[in-house]
């Protein structure tokens, strides 16, 4: 058994045009499962569209969005929404999934710098 | 020196992910193969050759969920690749200091 | 009947869908095959090719249960139901990836690059992903 | 001089990220400045996002959302993001900016049959 | 048969996009490339070659807006590629019975 | 003395930044030079590197004005004034597109692939793009 670690995770895509959120979310939970620490999650460039509260998926396809938001609030994982790339995108408060906060890119290299591991999934 | 694990999502047909991460890659590091990067893994498939050139420096793995998802499981993957599930990926995360991405 | 055979347009254009991506990795695959099949269903003279890593849709025994997404490989099937049988898989795409028409979930024309040539060449409206 | 025609466009990729929507739109007002018609632009896969009236770029970089719907109004384009698209990725009613509207996949294959030429702008 | 123009917004370094058009383009076709596709027609870059061997049945565009913006003025085009601008792109679509984007 | 360095975090990490896509047709070369300016406004030990298309990032003489987007090449420059030294260029990338240090907007070190193998084996945290 590995000594428990702090992971960030750096998620670059947004949900279903890329796979890059699905495997982040496996990733994430089998993490948990062994006991280590999801402590950021930090959503960039098209990454920030995962905070969508209005997206709804069809009944049978997984909803992205809210398996993000449960999982931060189940495990307290900072879900964190780089500002400059939301607002380009339209991601402002208006449409933020509970459980996500926007924030800036500082957020990104502090969860660099304080965490065991930091693991990018993209495109 | 970094032990380092290099992950790689993309087809080796459609990007060049791959070919960059093996000129790139230091001797002793690890490469994982995920989502549409597993396509590498096949063992009839026009990469098994550039991976084979490095299998004696580094480590090779496939995560499986995505070699099934693409319907692979009835084919025979390159000799010496590991196939690993979403709890080997975290191991190898932590068995190595740095993770890096080939996007 | 369908509703929408009723006051569907009657223009009758060839479309051919080209695909080129695997599936799962990216969304254009399962948004291309949804777009096929209403062009179907608006009689439409409707092709749909297979090249690049397009082929690896058609891959036979996908199981998506371990990835969480949904598989969508069945609703190959249903193009035979929608009338679409124009489904073409260049061979040279299929050897560069050590797979035959046995490994396709469907069956499919296997045709070779100078065929397809032709055959791209007679469409009115082409959308590749 | 060519005869006038009447062209329909397809987005399949949002803004900023891809280049895709700048190279439609700059298709487009070259087609009208010729005396084309752009009849329908469709926006699709990740294409919806270009309809979301929150994204608020930079002051020194494009809208590419008001420059849609700018560009619509004034020549009478129709504007149409696919609802099965948008679902998903959270595009609604609530955000659509004006002058786009929402319907199904159909408006893309008319659009391929009513009209002289479909051009395609994607990643 | 239809006439068409083949539209490639992919560098040929990173996307097979390039490569698979040239193999399928039926002779009498056209190929503009545009965005990151005209790197594309740099003269002393790697893809002049297959550009080349398809030079005298295929046309070739670039788009000049694009070729600007990557600072790519100064660098020899492979001969024979016409440089258009968003205008002729217009006109290339009228002329053309079809375009196929290859993405 | 910036706000932030004030109460900035006191560990410094090896950072690298690899670019390896081209500039405008995407947006990921300009948002990763986004992300090196603030790791270097957290003090971090910041390299850069620009391999296979990313080499073109730095092509001198980018004109935006046509194609309707901000030209941000200039902005390769202020890397300097960040204490920014540590910006990389593979030689091979170079070669394979025809380009030479001269046509690059700053000054790099231009490195052999077998030196890159190992400046990048000495980073703690790596983002690739």
């Amino acid at each position: 058994m590995n000594q428990p670690m702090k992971f960030g995770i750096l998620i670059n895509e947004g949900p279903f045009t890329h796979q890059a959120s699905d495997s982040a979310l496996r990733f994430a939970e089998a993490a948990i499962a062994k006991g280590h620490k999801i402590a950021r999650v930090f959503f960039y460039n098209d990454g920030v569209n995962n905070a969508n509260k209005l997206s709804e998926p069809q009944s049978d396809d997984r909803d992205l969005v809210s398996l993000w938001s449960e999982l931060g609030k189940e495990h307290d994982i900072d879900l964190v929404v780089c500002i400059a790339a939301a607002l380009r995108r339209g991601i402002k408060d208006e449409v933020l999934k509970d459980g996500f906060r926007i924030s800036g890119l500082g957020q990104l290299v502090e969860a660099g710098i304080e965490n065991d591991r930091l693991v990018v999934f993209g495109d | 020196m970094s032990t380092m694990l290099h992950l790689i999502n993309r087809s080796p047909f459609d990007a060049p992910a791959l070919e960059s991460c093996l000129r790139l890659a230091q001797a002793g590091s690890s490469v994982l193969l995920i989502e549409d990067g597993v396509y590498a893994a096949l063992g009839k498939a026009a990469h098994a050759a550039a991976i084979g050139e490095r299998m004696d420096d580094l480590k090779f793995y496939v995560l499986g969920p995505d070699v099934a998802a693409r319907g692979l499981e009835d084919k025979p993957l390159i000799d010496g690749i590991s196939v690993i599930d979403y709890g080997g990926f975290v191991d190898l995360v932590v068995e190595h200091e740095v993770t890096q991405s080939w996007m | 009947m369908e509703p929408w055979e009723e006051d569907g347009p009657e223009v009758v254009k060839r479309f051919m869908y080209v695909n080129r991506k695997a599936p799962y990795g990216t969304i254009y695959a399962l948004e291309c095959l949804e777009v096929v099949l209403i062009t179907a269903a608006f009689d439409q003279d409707t092709s749909v090719v297979f090249v690049d890593d397009g082929v690896y849709q058609l891959k036979k025994n996908q199981q998506t249960e371990g990835i969480g997404m949904k598989n969508f490989s069945n609703t190959y099937r249903a193009l035979d139901d929608y009338d679409v049988e124009k489904i073409y898989v260049e061979q040279a795409s299929l050897d560069a990836r050590g797979l035959t028409a046995d490994d396709l979930i469907i069956p499919v024309e296997v045709v070779t690059t100078e065929n397809l040539r032709e055959i791209m060449a007679q469409q009115d409206v082409v959308i590749s992903s």
